[in-house]
């Protein structure tokens, strides 16, 4: 059985409390345990980076810090925003000797910065794409998805030496297992607006509504994603989206561990699909071949 | 050692100004070993030398020191008139009381003359320590290697076998004429690129001087300056290129067309034997057998069966031939960046945001060139490759890879400015009612007729030009979305357009790096072959007796390849002016007794020319190993003395004793 | 090392000097069509030494920090760093253009929650910067938007109107006030008065 | 110091760029003063550093090593490695106890006749004040 140190962030103890059900739901059918970091505190995420650099380094580092106390080396950080400050903060450390002693005095913690990182997609590539699929008990051939990164999976690229920033792949290969197809589209890995949603709503709907209307371009009935603001911007601002520009996108967005928990044969409600904003029963294969009669 | 003459020299007033001469005279005299020292107004003139001679035979001098001007300016004069009178002329030499004495010093001042005296005693120091030697003599092959038949190559064949020298001519593909063979028409002047290299391959096929291998390697390569032995690879063919008559009856009826097509770089798809263009040289066909139904199922054999001359062989094998040359040009040439994400280097991180190998509809600058080709896949009228549509709108984008340190190159590719403007013009010129944009940084367009160029395409055929770099390009609805900047006008531009190409960056050919390593070549981070001086040895190399020119060394366009290729002729010529190979004899050797093997000269030699020796004993078995300088390939320079740990290199001229005493008799 | 010279510090990191102006950072940019300088003029300022014309621009807060200039660039600067670091100067500097304040609220009130609690209470941050912003903007419509979609985020449970806080508070306090300077820290004492008041609106 | 010290200077200079240099000097009447004697070498690469020592052992005051420019080395990578050498062997010398600041290190190209005058005068007037190189003596004799 496979265990890692759990880092759930502010968002899946919060509004994103949806993605937290489904992500331990999912893992528990795959034989992998979550153990929380013992009080872990926020990452800063974009506002610490934006206002003050020290404490972008400190509020990541004491998290690390403390995995590194109880021993944990592999910790799943859900929120890519999470998980590339870790990373960052991580390579800081790494063969920077003066940082790592001024940082440990700041967090009252020795830190080395060694703890490997882990997006939700690592998880699952960690298990295994062949297990999962093994594992596969409803194949999700009605799924037409669209595999959207955002742009914090994958970036920094070279920080977090994870997935081509252009053309990642990693979603995709996943979805196979499950049975479902993915459509190549274009804005994969174009921005969402990410941390701007309460502040610049402008922004954000107008880039998420660009992502929404590509996905459906291209031929795809959902949209993927593996990020909790992600699927703020693209879920829960959808009505708002459809109001400002006059559309009705009505565009299912998962997580990835949803599919996935649907593929092992878990209930909607399980995975707490049934708490996104924009909910409806994709065509099931039985009525898609039954139209093309 | 003891007969030495010392001839002072006065210089008319320039030196004896500065001088008792006759003070000067008696105190060289008091030096241990000069027999004899006499001073005269000119040394140099017809009666000084004649002195010299006559003091030489009449004296029996065993060396002569000349104290005059700068060895620069006439250490070959009196060398020569010692060897008139007997002497050999590596026992005479300089000391310099012109120059570095006489002209900056106060005259008469006693420091002065002390200076001169230590000049000369140091001289006499050093000559008494000389040895008599003899220019090494090398013998000469006149023939030589070329490697590559691109344009550069075919410039320097032909050049080197009109003036009656043989040339080998090596090429890896199956025919000659490299990337110029596939262009459309040629900046600056848009003449036709195949009409003004044809003939030039005609000629090189045909030309009794030259002896062409196509689909061969260089396999290997030994000896040295004037004395090369070459080993070639013929790569099997599967067609007997002396029996074949070029009839084409086997291209005609193979039924296999799968493979796609190198010349038109995958834009269409050719059969599987075939020949590689209509105007190939030689004009035979070549079989391919990842393509082949009886090579892959046995399911064919109709090129066998019509070809009346017999000239298919399925049994053929690669073959090895030698030839000798004396001396080696090598043009390789170039290749294009791979855009893709695929790279055989992750230093070379492909353009994933330009979707190359992913949208049809985004072609590569060479691919271009075929579409406007009147002997492309398409005759020449410009039409996408995805569905055939005549593209209205078409982005170019240069520095592709080119001046990008994130993708591995930091370089300017120099002549992507160039022939994208051509692009622009001759789309324009064919697609009236198009629309060309180009996304530049700069535009590079230094060379005759260049600039002029460039603003004909943006001022009479309306190219727009924006300055910026493409960001990404997405695939909508059939169009390609083009997200860049025009930074001079501070905005983002968004472009859609029907076709999309790219002007990638040139890289060193395939394969250049082992070529190099077989010739010992140098060559830079990026694969480019290194020349001997920017400025003042373009062409050469610090290889002796091998040169370079083309695209291998640099990317360079057409008229800069063919001028680099004469000139690389012309060196090859002056080399084979002579009837053999001299030297100066002033090189290193090493003391194989005392040698440690440690090679640390082998790897500082700048001219290669330390090889690790065995010694072996009667029987054969391995005694020890040794550095072993090789005479024809040193020029003398003194690294590897100074870095051998057991003092076992000495440099003949220079050696440690000679500097000891020299420095011994300054002070 | 104090503030100032880790911002030096990340500014250098950005190798802001390698950048040659070829735009591409711009032709990405999410968000270049609203700024008032794009990313590239952003760079050459910088580079040209006029920090304070940046600092003073909307650009750098229109951000949104997704990193493609950065993942893009052919010379490896770090735009979006430069970016990060002109907004720390910027915010330290009170030179936010009006419009633009309510973005530098949030992330102070995002910050100031986190110093609160360890993490973030997301009813309180809200209410803060809605507070904070209309007193900055005195913009109604923004103070009632999301009163709409609260009910339905605690119908769906996503809203915990308690929030949590970590045990050790007292730790986090200590990191900020190592980590901010004294001239930010004094500010913030009075933004913590304001959100006193705010939480009573 | 006496009052007539004239301080012996070796210069080991390349064949190419610095010997060159010091002839132009004197085609240019460059008057510098006549305590410097110059030995003539392939290359700088050429200068072995026991060389050095052995002058100073023999009674010179200062050692000026010169030659080509990085990069126009006759020889194209001569200089490099002559460099390389002195980095690693002033360490060698400090650690001897030998002082290193009569050690010039230069590179004067065919054409600067002028910064050969220059650095020429510079270093004579430099070692008049330093006086008389005997420290070698004085570390032998202590080791011997
Ligand atoms: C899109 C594009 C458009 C251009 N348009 C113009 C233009 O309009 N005007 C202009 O002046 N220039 C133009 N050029 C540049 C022109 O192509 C080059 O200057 C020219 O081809 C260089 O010639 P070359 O002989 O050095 O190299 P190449 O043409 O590359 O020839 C090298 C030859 O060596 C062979 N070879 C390589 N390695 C080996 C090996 N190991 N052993 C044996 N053989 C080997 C290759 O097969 C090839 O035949 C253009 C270039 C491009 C990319
Ligand atoms: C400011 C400047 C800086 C430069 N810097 C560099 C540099 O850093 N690197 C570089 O590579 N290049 C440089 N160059 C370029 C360099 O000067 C030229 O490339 C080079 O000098 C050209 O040499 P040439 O022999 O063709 O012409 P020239 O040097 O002009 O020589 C022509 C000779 O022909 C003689 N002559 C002319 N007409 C007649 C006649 N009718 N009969 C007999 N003799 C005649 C002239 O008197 C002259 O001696 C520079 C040029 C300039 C202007
Ligand atoms: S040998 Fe030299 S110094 Fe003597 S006259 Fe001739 S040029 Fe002058
Ligand atoms: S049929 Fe035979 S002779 Fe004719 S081209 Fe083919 S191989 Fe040559
Ligand atoms: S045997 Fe091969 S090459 Fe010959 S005709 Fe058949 S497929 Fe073509
Ligand atoms: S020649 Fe022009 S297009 Fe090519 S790399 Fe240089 S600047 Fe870029
Ligand atoms: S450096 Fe000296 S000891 Fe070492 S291999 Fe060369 S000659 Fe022999
Ligand atoms: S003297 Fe120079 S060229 Fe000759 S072998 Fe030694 S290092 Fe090589
Ligand atoms: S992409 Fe990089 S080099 Fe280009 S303008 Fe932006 S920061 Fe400068
Ligand atoms: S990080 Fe900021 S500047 Fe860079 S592309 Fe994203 S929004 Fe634009």
């Amino acid at each position: 059985m496979l265990e890692f140190g759990y880092y759930p962030g502010c968002a899946l103890h919060g509004s994103s409390s949806d993605y937290e059900q489904s992500v331990q739901a999912c893992l528990k059918p795959l034989g992998v345990g979550l153990k929380e970091l013992d009080d872990w505190i926020c990452c800063g995420a974009t506002a610490a980076h934006t206002l003050n650099h020290m404490l972008a380094v400190s509020l990541p580092a004491r998290n690390l810090a403390l995995a590194e106390r109880d021993g944990v080396t592999e910790l799943f950080a859900p929120c890519p925003m999470c998980s590339m400050e870790l990373i960052k903060v991580n390579r800081a450390l790494d063969g920077n000797a003066g940082l790592r002693q001024r940082v440990s005095e700041i967090v009252e913690l020795p830190v080395t910065g060694k703890t490997q990182i882990l997006n939700l997609i690592q998880v699952f590539q960690r298990i295994g794409v062949d297990k999962i699929r093994a594992t596969v008990k409803k194949p999700l051939s009605h799924v037409k998805a669209a595999c959207y990164y955002g742009c914090l999976l994958t970036r920094p690229a070279d920080t977090l030496q994870f997935d081509d920033p252009e053309h990642p792949r990693s979603m995709e290969t996943v979805l196979e297992a499950l049975g479902a197809s993915a459509v190549e589209w274009n804005y994969a890995t174009e921005c969402c607006g990410a941390g701007l949603t309460m502040a610049r709503e402008e922004t954000v709907c107008e880039l998420s509504h660009r992502i929404l209307t590509n996905a459906a371009a291209h031929g795809a009935n959902c949209l993927v994603v593996a990020c909790p603001m992600c699927h703020t911007n693209l879920d829960m601002k959808q009505a708002d989206i459809d109001r400002r520009y006059g559309v009705h996108h009505d565009m299912m967005v998962y997580y990835l561990s949803d599919l996935i928990g649907m593929a092992l044969g878990l209930d909607e409600t399980q995975l707490g699909v049934d708490k996104h904003f924009v909910v409806k029963p994709l065509e099931s294969p039985a009525t898609q071949a039954a139209e093309m009669h | 050692m003891g007969r030495i003459g010392v001839f002072i020299c006065w210089c008319g007033e320039n030196i004896a100004r500065a001088f008792d001469m006759d003070e000067l005279t008696e105190a060289v005299a008091e030096i241990p070993g000069v027999r004899c020292a006499i001073h005269y107004k000119y040394m140099c003139s017809e009666p000084g030398q004649a002195l010299i001679r006559e003091k030489i035979r009449s004296e029996k001098l065993e060396a002569v020191v000349v104290a005059s001007c700068s060895p620069h300016m006439h250490l070959k004069t009196f060398r020569a008139a010692a060897a008139a009178a007997g002497l050999n002329p590596y026992l005479v030499e300089m000391a310099n009381i012109r120059e570095q004495c006489s002209w900056v010093h106060e005259p008469y001042e006693d420091e002065t003359v002390a200076k001169a005296v230590s000049i000369i005693r140091m001289t006499v120091h050093k000559v008494l320590r000389n040895r008599a030697l003899e220019p090494i003599r090398v013998p000469l092959t006149k023939r030589a290697l070329v490697v590559g038949g691109g344009v550069a190559g075919i410039q320097a064949s032909l050049d080197l076998a009109d003036s009656g020298y043989e040339v080998v001519l090596v090429e890896r593909e199956p025919s000659i004429g490299g990337k110029m063979a596939g262009l459309s028409e040629t900046f600056p002047t848009l003449d036709c690129s195949q009409c003004i290299l044809t003939p030039r391959m005609v000629e090189v096929g045909q030309h009794p001087n030259i002896r062409l291998y196509t689909y061969s390697e260089v396999e290997s390569v030994e000896g040295f300056v004037g004395n090369f032995n070459i080993t070639i690879r013929q790569k099997a063919r599967y067609v007997d290129i002396e029996k074949c008559t070029g009839c084409l009856e086997c291209w005609n009826r193979c039924p296999s067309r799968e493979a796609p097509s190198e010349f038109d770089y995958g834009l269409t798809k050719r059969k599987a034997i075939y020949v590689p263009f209509p105007q190939a040289v030689p004009a035979r066909p070549i079989i391919d057998l990842n393509s082949c139904a009886k090579f892959l199922r046995n399911e064919c054999g109709t090129c066998l069966k019509v070809c009346q001359a017999n000239a298919i062989n399925f049994d053929d094998q690669d073959m090895l031939v030698t030839e000798q040359v004396g001396a080696i040009v090598v043009a390789t040439g170039y290749r294009m960046y791979d855009i893709g994400r695929e790279q055989e280097n992750a230093k070379y991180a492909g353009y994933g945001e330009y979707g190359y190998g992913q949208y049809r509809d985004v072609i590569d600058s060479l691919q271009f060139e075929r579409l406007l080709s009147a002997s492309g896949p398409t005759g020449g009228e410009v039409k996408r490759p995805s569905d055939g549509a005549v593209p209205k709108k078409v982005v170019f984008i240069a520095c592709v890879g080119s001046r990008d340190n994130a993708k591995g190159i930091p370089y300017c590719s120099k002549i992507c400015c160039m022939y994208t403007a051509k692009h622009t013009m001759l789309y324009k010129h064919k697609v009236h009612d198009g629309q060309a944009h180009v996304f530049y940084m700069d535009i590079r367009a230094g060379g005759k007729g260049y600039e002029e160029f460039v603003r004909r395409a943006i001022e009479k055929d309306g190219a727009r030009y924006h300055r910026g770099r493409v960001s990404k390009i997405t695939e909508e609805n059939g169009k390609l979305i083009v997200r860049g900047a025009d930074t001079l006008a501070g905005a983002p531009v968004t472009i859609e357009a029907d076709l999309v190409v790219l002007a990638a960056a040139m890289r060193p050919a395939t394969g250049v790096l082992e070529l190099a390593q077989k010739i010992k070549l140098g060559y830079d981070e990026f694969g480019f072959l290194s020349e001997s001086h920017p400025k003042l040895r373009p062409v050469e190399t610090n290889t002796a007796g091998v040169y370079i020119c083309g695209a291998c060394h640099a990317p360079k366009d057409i008229p800069e390849a063919v001028a680099q290729a004469s000139a690389a002729a012309g060196k090859v010529q002056v080399l084979f002016s002579k009837g053999e190979l001299t030297r100066e004899p002033e090189v290193a050797s090493v003391n194989e007794q005392t040698c440690a093997a440690c090679f640390a000269c082998v790897r500082t030699c700048p001219y290669l020319a330390i090889d690790k020796a065995e010694i072996r004993d009667r029987q054969g078995n391995l005694r020890k190993m040794t550095a072993r300088v090789n005479p024809s390939l040193c020029m003398g320079c003194g690294t590897c003395v100074a870095v051998c740990p057991s003092k076992s290199v000495d440099l003949e001229g220079f050696s440690e004793e000679q500097i000891y005493e020299m420095v011994n008799g300054l002070i | 090392m104090d503030h100032e010279a880790s911002m030096n510090a990340a500014l250098a990191a950005t190798s802001v000097e390698n950048c040659y102006q070829c735009g591409k950072c711009t032709a990405g940019c999410p968000a270049a069509d609203e700024m008032d300088f794009m990313p590239n003029q952003v760079l050459r300022l910088v580079q040209a030494g006029d920090a304070d014309t940046v600092m003073r621009s909307r650009a750098i807060w229109l951000c949104v920090s997704c990193l493609t200039c950065t993942t893009r660039c052919p010379q490896s600067v770090d735009c979006a760093g430069v970016m990060d670091v002109l907004r720390q100067m910027a915010a330290g500097q009170e030179t936010v253009p009006p419009d633009m304040q309510r973005i530098k609220v949030f992330h102070r009130a995002f910050l100031d929650s986190v110093r609160r609690h360890g993490r973030i209470n997301e009813v309180e941050l809200i209410m803060q910067f809605k507070t904070l912003g209309f007193l900055k903007d005195r913009n109604m419509r923004l103070l009632m938007k999301d009163a709409l979609l609260a009910p339905k985020l605690i119908q769906r449970g996503k809203f915990h109107l308690q929030g949590e806080s970590v045990r050790d508070r007292a730790v986090v306090r200590r990191i900020f006030d190592r980590c901010m300077p004294r001239a930010d820290r004094a500010r913030r004492a009075t933004a913590d008065k304001d959100s006193a008041s705010g939480g009573v609106v | 110091m006496s009052e007539d010290f004239e301080p012996k200077i070796v210069a080991f200079v390349c064949n190419w760029c610095t010997y060159l240099a010091a002839d132009l000097a004197g085609t240019n009447r460059l008057e510098y003063p006549p305590n410097v004697r110059i030995l003539r070498l392939p290359c700088t690469g050429r200068v072995d550093f026991n060389l050095i020592i052995k002058a100073l052992e023999m009674g010179a005051d200062a050692v000026v090593v010169s030659g080509c420019h990085p990069g126009d080395c006759h020889y194209t990578a001569g200089n490099y490695h002559a460099r390389r050498r002195w980095i690693l062997f002033r360490e060698l010398l400090e650690t001897m106890g030998i002082e290193t600041n009569r050690i010039f290190f230069s590179w004067i190209s065919a054409a600067e006749s002028k910064k050969w005058q220059h650095m020429i005068t510079e270093i004579t007037d430099q070692i008049r004040e330093m006086g008389p190189y005997t420290a070698y003596h004085e570390i032998s004799e202590a080791t011997a």
